[in-house]
């Protein structure tokens, strides 16, 4: 699925091009582990993040965003595929094909953030060795400077310097996301790769997370590749939302316009399911019929076609190419341009 | 189900023949071959036996063989019943194991019976009643099960028993039953003489079993599921055996099978102690002489005896859970 | 939507207040929290105390023994213990009553305790010679203060076996040998199970196939009649060291599987974690990875299956040699010394021959308690 | 994809909280859900239990669940944790009361109290929790005058009142097929024989939609889907036709597609089964789809209760109104700023003076917010709130 996804007039913007992505997870059973069936996590996906900006993926559980932001990390190997990385030097080098040594020193340029503020620092390090730990694995600074940038990256995160020695058990889970924070940002990164780094908060707690990564963004220039589950946190901090259903994409545009206008009958239904924020705005739920496909077992053609209700023959057998709509935008609906949605 | 159990009888299978290898490794260790302890044996006892006839001996049995040779030959007859020649006890080795076979399974299966008998319930009260003077008192007495050898709790029993009452609780039956027929008045016997060992060899596995019930349940009593349970309106006696208890016995029960073999292998170092008449004695006698097929047949029986269970145990504990007996693949 | 929103933007910029943790918990780590843990875990402090007291008897056996503990004394068999004494009324003074021996009607050997006659003993005593950190010392803890010391004016703690011989400094030998295999065994065990543990988990597929299956065939070997029939295999005319080496392999041909099981799993449940992923992503390498972040987290759990195992070994090399199939004399260990109590009759005659097994079950009960206590901190959410 | 928007309930006449308008509310949001009427019953053992229909409505002022003053606390190795200090709320018939709260508010023990379901070391230490299913008699009694394990508390617990769960897959037995489960709640609570509680048992698993009701009733927890295991376990708390169902966070680990389903299904059985239902939840989303009555606690007391849309349009308390600015929603512009409350939630054990939330107020007074407790006081007719701004 080649689609040219890098376009807003130059390609040089797109800071990372995902093309034709797969990770497909074996499963393994019996005496000789003999691999009987493939979990397709991710399957066959393609976009770009363009610099500056915040690209999403979202989508219900189990359907790939997570493994996706691992696959271009390289935290997992990509089955298939290729992730196009532009370097600060301007080249243009594909990830996917460097071995994991290769790879190290690009891992200067993108960073993770991590879901669980609990599990993601190590609980035997203090502050110091967790936030300087890759400018100690890529040999930047003496330690006296690495103990200043640390001071300083704990600045840039709203938190005391002078608790670099503590552990991470006397912290907050906000404290502690803040304290991944800066450790993703240590090395000064252009890509960051936020994986649901709100939805372990509490409710009163993700807004400073999320206004503090918006102000990083402002500062710093970052680029962000934001995974997350939750659409109203999507809808504020995004510029671009790719939606997936069952390691797919099926569809992608701005929030405005899939939370206004949706082109794919799933992304309705996903939008249409979120609380309304008041209760004057009580409405008929659109209520998706059925479950969500195995992704160990999907349907054939579209993945989608047994919830959806305008689902026709063509849809049962013929898998939906992601395509540029005729308004400009990504879907992969075989009837993206008949039917008209609305979400409530 | 059925690739799992095809599966477990591979393992299985290689496991059996695992144990085959070291069995025969165990009778070829000693130095200098059988023959070698033959003649010793015979020379004690006066006879006299000449170089010739030694050679001839070692030539039946395929001592002058490779050692692999010497394995698939040993092998072969094992599988054919030709369990060989006992010099300790002069006779073959598959009549001295049959002699007290009767006797070993007696022992172990009533201390199995034992052991569930007591431990379950201690086990269930302790983890319902966490951190009651019951509770603690269960743990610390499963603790020093653990800890004291069966021989040590064996000897001081017996001599305490000697030192009251003068009575040597030694023996599985009374002088004048022990070769007479079946009847009711020898079972009496039997019994009375049983109550010592299954309650000392029983000892180390009710402590473990009260430690792994206590904590299986332990466990359980904190899922989800017992909350909604008990939302329904159960009492709390119900809910719990029903459910978490289920759910802490499936392990626990399916090692029944299991465990049979490991007591009875378990129960040589006691029947020394208490002198009991089982296969153990046997094999203590036989291993101290030297007595190479029959203690080489004991430790091979008593490993295939264990594989087996295992293997039961698994099977039992796939046909409790509806997980994996009805996992498809 | 609502009247008087805040304006919560400077908010963020509030730093961490002070009043946010405790004062004592907040530079602690995570070693400190973990001991911190077992401290709180009476009955394991308690056991840690026990099983350093059995320690300092391996080092100081002999500093701590009274007499030679080969001395053979036939004149003197089957003493029984003679309590050992701080008070003579309200008078501070180290002795034990002088035990006067005769005959009885059937020849027997008894002894009388006599509380007139008093044997001083000494703080400091000189005794035999032995060698502690190469050097030669005559000084023990305690003793009678003369090296030629008759039988009369001996003294036997703990009583004497068939042959005279003092079972108090027996014991103190005993406690050495015993606790020397145990070590080198769990120094093997330790050393197969984590490397084998570490292979299984950290290349997986098939080697970790065939290490874990592996496990499973030796686990299911029921433990004595092998253990018994290997020490039988060995030719009675092994010296004591090879015997004291083959002893210990014997006993540690099982007690690996449990660490290596141990290991891997941990090993397992680690690489899932995303402090683990972030320093993948921070770019470090697989050996920083393993040797900075995942094995700090196991140490405890080694430790804690290490202790378990010690246990394991201690019982069964007593029950090997009271069989007569582990270490034979003239070694000394609990297994040795039990072997003199192998009859009931001599039991009867002599109860005091069974103060080994005593140590025995106290070290054992120790060493299972410490083991808990430090799977218990090491995983305060159980493992 | 209609927009039909609820009107505001007309202003209560008098502190009573009057529900007058519950019968047409009921109207209402059964008129939005004509297509889902699920297969009509007929089976219903017992509903003539306290029964009174849509129709008749309930005398003024009488709730069905009355919360006083409960405290419920765990006494740990640590210390003692106050986990439920002093709560109250009202549960009106046929209404659905939202608790809204974060991590250790304390939501979930309050509910669990109110079933005396609270594990240990968790005590109820004080309180009054009043049941009165017949308001028109009046004969309301206090739970907690029970014994957790009589017979009057077991006869409440999944007869008069039900509970679901957050965690649907670990919520059943996954040892037991899932008949034998519902079989056990209505052996329990009804007199019904064995056949007919298994066709009940068929009934509301078609009830809360799941296909192949019979076959499903012979299989095991883990066949099913979370979704679908959300829905037995409402099939599970309905089958004995109870009063009042307490739903702890039902729709918390399910997606979103997922959790709108539930939600449809939750008001279809209150307007079928007219029962009031206490609805737990972190989700403000959730509590403005759902409740007709909001309850917001922090740090195990209530510092607000009142009408869904006097929460929504005038939260009197600071925290209220910081939760509902702070948290973004589908309506909020994309990136756009939020105000967010500055500090992190104290542990239980850590419990600030005074005030709780006062480190985190954006309407600190010092001296009196740090130094007294507020008490939960009405400020209109319909809302009461605990917060020295409005203490005369």
């Amino acid at each position: 699925m080649a689609v040219e996804t890098s376009e807003n007039g130059n390609g040089s913007a797109s800071l990372l091009d995902v093309r034709g992505l797969v990770k497909y997870f074996p499963i393994k059973r019996g005496f000789l582990r003999r691999t009987v069936g493939t979990v397709k996590a991710v399957d066959d996906i393609s976009f770009d993040i363009r610099e500056g900006e915040t690209l999403s993926l979202v989508g219900e559980s189990g359907c790939g965003k997570s493994t996706t932001a691992r696959s271009i990390i390289r935290a997992y190997e990509p089955t298939a595929g290729e992730i196009i990385f532009k370097t600060e030097d301007g080249d243009s080098i594909d990830l996917a094909q460097l071995s994991l040594v290769e790879m190290r020193p690009f891992r200067r340029q993108m960073q993770m953030i991590f879901q669980d503020p609990f599990s993601s620092l190590n609980p035997r390090m203090n502050i110091y060795e967790i936030i300087s730990e890759p400018l100690l694995v890529h040999g930047i600074g003496s330690s006296s400077e690495r103990e200043d940038r640390v001071a300083e990256l704990l600045r840039v995160v709203r938190l005391r310097p002078e608790y670099m020695r503590r552990y991470p058990h006397a912290f907050s889970g906000g404290q502690r996301q803040r304290i991944g924070i800066a450790r993703a940002l240590a090395v000064n990164p252009r890509l960051i790769l936020a994986d649901e780094p709100v939805s372990g908060l509490d409710v009163s707690v993700q807004a400073q997370v999320i206004n503090l990564m918006m102000d990083l963004q402002d500062e710093l220039g970052l680029t962000y590749l934001f995974v997350s589950h939750d659409l109203s946190v999507v809808k504020q901090i995004s510029n671009r939302v790719v939606v997936m259903y069952v390691g797919r994409i099926a569809e992608i545009g701005t929030p405005e316009e899939l939370f206004d206008s949706p082109k794919h009958p799933y992304t309705a239904a996903l939008m249409s399911s979120v609380p309304k924020p008041h209760p004057s705005q009580r409405t008929k739920r659109y209520v998706l019929e059925g479950e969500v496909a195995n992704p160990a077992n999907p349907p054939t053609g579209c993945y989608f076609h047994p919830r959806c209700p305008f689902a026709t023959d063509q849809c049962k057998v013929e898998v939906p190419p992601l395509v540029k709509s005729k308004d400009g935008r990504y879907v992969s609906c075989h009837r993206a341009d008949e039917i008209e949605l609305t979400v409530n | 189900m059925l690739a799992f159990f095809i599966r477990r009888i591979i393992y299985a299978i290689i496991a059996m023949w695992a144990v085959s290898v070291i069995s025969f490794v165990i009778i070829n260790l000693p130095a200098g071959d059988f023959v070698t302890t033959y003649i010793a044996t015979q020379l004690a006892t006066g006879n006299l036996i000449l170089e010739a006839e030694a050679e001839s001996l070692r030539e039946h049995y395929g001592l002058n063989d490779p050692v692999y040779v010497q394995y698939a030959k040993w092998f072969t007859r094992i599988l054919r019943g030709q369990l060989g020649f006992s010099f300790e006890f002069t006779e073959p080795v598959r009549i001295v194991l049959e002699r007290n076979l009767l006797n070993t399974l007696l022992l172990g299966t009533f201390t199995v019976v034992f052991i569930w008998v007591v431990a379950i319930p201690i086990g269930i009260y302790s983890a319902v009643k966490q951190y009651s003077v019951g509770d603690y008192v269960a743990t610390f007495l499963g603790f020093l099960g653990l800890g004291i050898p069966d021989f040590l709790i064996g000897l001081v029993a017996l001599w305490l028993i000697l030192d009251l009452t003068g009575f040597l609780a030694t023996g599985l039956y009374s002088v004048e039953y022990r070769t007479a027929a079946w009847s009711f008045a020898k079972m009496w016997d039997l019994a009375k003489h049983l109550i010592l060992p299954v309650a000392i060899l029983g000892t180390a596995g009710t402590a473990a079993l009260i430690r792994v019930t206590r904590a299986n349940l332990l466990d359980e009593l904190k899922k989800p599921y017992v909350t909604t349970a008990r939302a329904k309106g159960l009492t709390e006696w119900q809910l719990i055996m029903k459910y978490p208890v289920r759910y802490a016995l499936n392990p626990v029960i399916s090692l029944t099978a299991y465990v049979l073999p490991f007591i009875i292998s378990g129960s040589v170092v006691l029947s020394f102690v208490l002198d009991l008449p089982t296969i153990g004695r046997d094999f203590l006698k036989a291993l101290t002489a030297q007595d190479i097929y029959l203690s080489g047949a004991v430790i091979l029986f008593s490993g295939w005896l264990t594989i087996i269970g295992t293997f039961v145990s698994d099977l039992l504990l796939a046909w409790v859970d509806p997980r994996i007996r009805l996992e498809e693949d | 939507m609502v009247a008087g929103a805040q304006s919560g933007a400077e908010s963020d910029a509030q730093l961490v207040g002070e009043s946010d943790f405790e004062a004592e918990v907040e530079v602690m780590s995570q070693r400190q929290l973990i001991w911190r843990r077992f401290r709180r875990h009476r009955l394991a402090m308690a056991a840690t105390v026990i099983v350093a007291l059995f320690y300092s008897i391996v080092v100081f056996s002999d500093f701590l023994a009274t007499n030679d503990p080969e001395d053979i004394e036939a004149a003197r068999q089957y003493t029984p213990p003679q309590w050992l004494r701080l008070f003579d009324g309200f008078k501070p003074d180290l002795h034990v009553c002088r035990l006067v021996g005769s005959r009885d009607e059937f020849l027997r050997k008894v002894y009388v305790k006599d509380c007139d006659q008093k044997v001083d003993v000494q703080i400091f005593a000189r005794g035999y010679e032995y060698k502690l950190f190469g050097l030669t010392l005559d000084r023990h803890l305690f003793g009678v203060n003369d090296p030629e010391v008759t039988a009369e004016d001996a003294i036997f703690l703990l009583g004497t076996d068939v042959q005279g011989r003092d079972l108090y400094s027996r014991l103190m030998r005993g406690t050495r040998l015993s606790l020397l295999i145990g070590l080198t065994g769990i120094f093997i065990s330790l050393i197969v199970g984590t490397m084998l543990g570490a292979v299984s988990g950290f290349y997986g597929g098939f080697v970790d196939n065939l290490i874990q299956r592996s496990i499973e065939i030796v686990r299911s070997i029921p433990t004595i009649p092998l253990y018994l029939g290997l020490a039988a295999a060995f030719p009675a005319d092994w010296s004591v060291e090879r015997r004291f080496f083959a002893i210990t392999i014997v006993v540690s041909l099982f007690a690996w599987t449990e660490l290596a099981r141990v290991v891997r799993g941990r090993y397992l449940a680690m690489r899932q974690e995303d402090f683990v992923t972030a320093a993948i992503v921070a770019g470090a390498n697989q050996r920083r990875i393993i040797f900075r972040h995942m094995l700090p987290s196991f140490y405890s759990h080694i430790i804690a299956a290490s202790t378990l195992n010690l246990a394991f070994m201690v019982i069964s090399e007593t029950t090997l040699s009271f069989l007569g199939l582990g270490l034979q004399p003239p070694a000394i260990s609990y297994g040795t010394l039990l072997f003199t109590a192998q009859n009931v009759q001599t039991v009867a005659l002599a109860p005091w021959l069974l103060i080994p097994g005593i140590f025995v079950v106290v070290l054992v009960l120790a060493l299972n308690f410490m083991g808990d206590g430090i799977r218990d901190a090491a995983d305060p959410y159980g493992s | 994809m209609t927009t039909e928007t609820r009107e505001p309930p007309a202003p209560l006449d008098s502190g009573f909280r009057r529900n007058d308008d519950a019968s047409a509310r009921i109207g209402d949001a059964s008129a939005r859900n004509d297509d889902m009427s699920g297969g009509d019953d007929g089976v219903s053992a017992r509903n003539d239990v306290a029964s009174g229909g849509n129709g008749d409505s309930p005398v003024a002022g009488d709730a069905i669940l009355s919360v006083r003053g409960l405290e419920t606390q765990f006494f740990t190795d640590e210390g003692i944790v106050r986990a439920v200090d002093g709560v109250d709320f009202d549960v009106l018939p046929g209404t659905t009361m939202g608790i809204v709260g974060e991590s250790g508010c304390g939501k979930s023990i309050t509910a669990k109290s109110i079933l005396q379901i609270v594990e240990a070391p968790g005590r109820i230490i004080n309180g009054e929790i009043s049941y009165n299913p017949r308001p028109e008699t009046n004969s309301s009694t206090d739970l907690l005058s029970f014994d957790a394990n009589s017979n009057e508390m077991r006869a409440i617990r999944g007869g008069e009142i039900s509970m679901i769960f957050q965690e649907p897959m670990t919520s059943f037995s996954g040892l037991h097929t899932f008949g034998n489960q519902i079989d056990e709640t209505l052996r329990l609570h009804t007199n019904l024989t064995k056949q007919e509680r298994f066709d009940l048992g068929v009934d509301w698993l078609a009830r809360v939609g799941i296909p192949n009701p019979t076959q499903r009733m012979h299989e095991y927890p883990f066949r099913f889907s979370g979704g679908q295991l959300q829905r037995a376990m409402i099939a599970m708390a309905m089958c004995t036709n109870p009063r009042v169902l307490i739903a702890d966070e039902p729709t918390t680990a399910l997606d979103v597609t997922t959790q709108a389903q539930i939600l449809d299904l939750l008001q279809r059985m209150q307007e079928e089964n007219d029962m009031a239902i206490l609805f737990i939840t972190h989700d403000l989303g959730v509590i403005s789809e759902i409740a007709d009555e909001v309850t917001v606690m922090y740090l195990g007391k209530v510092v607000e209760t009142g009408p869904v849309f006097s929460f929504f349009d005038e939260p009197k308390h600071p925290y209220s109104k910081a939760l509902l600015t702070s948290i973004p929603s589908m309506f909020t512009s994309s990136r756009e700023r939020l105000p967010s409350i500055s500090g992190s939630i104290p542990h239980p054990q850590n419990r600030p003076m005074g005030c709780a939330f006062h480190p985190r107020c954006q309407s600190f007074m010092e001296g009196t917010c740090d130094v007294r407790e507020p008490e939960l006081a009405s400020v209109n007719e319909a809302q009461e709130v605990s917060c020295f701004l409005y203490e005369e």
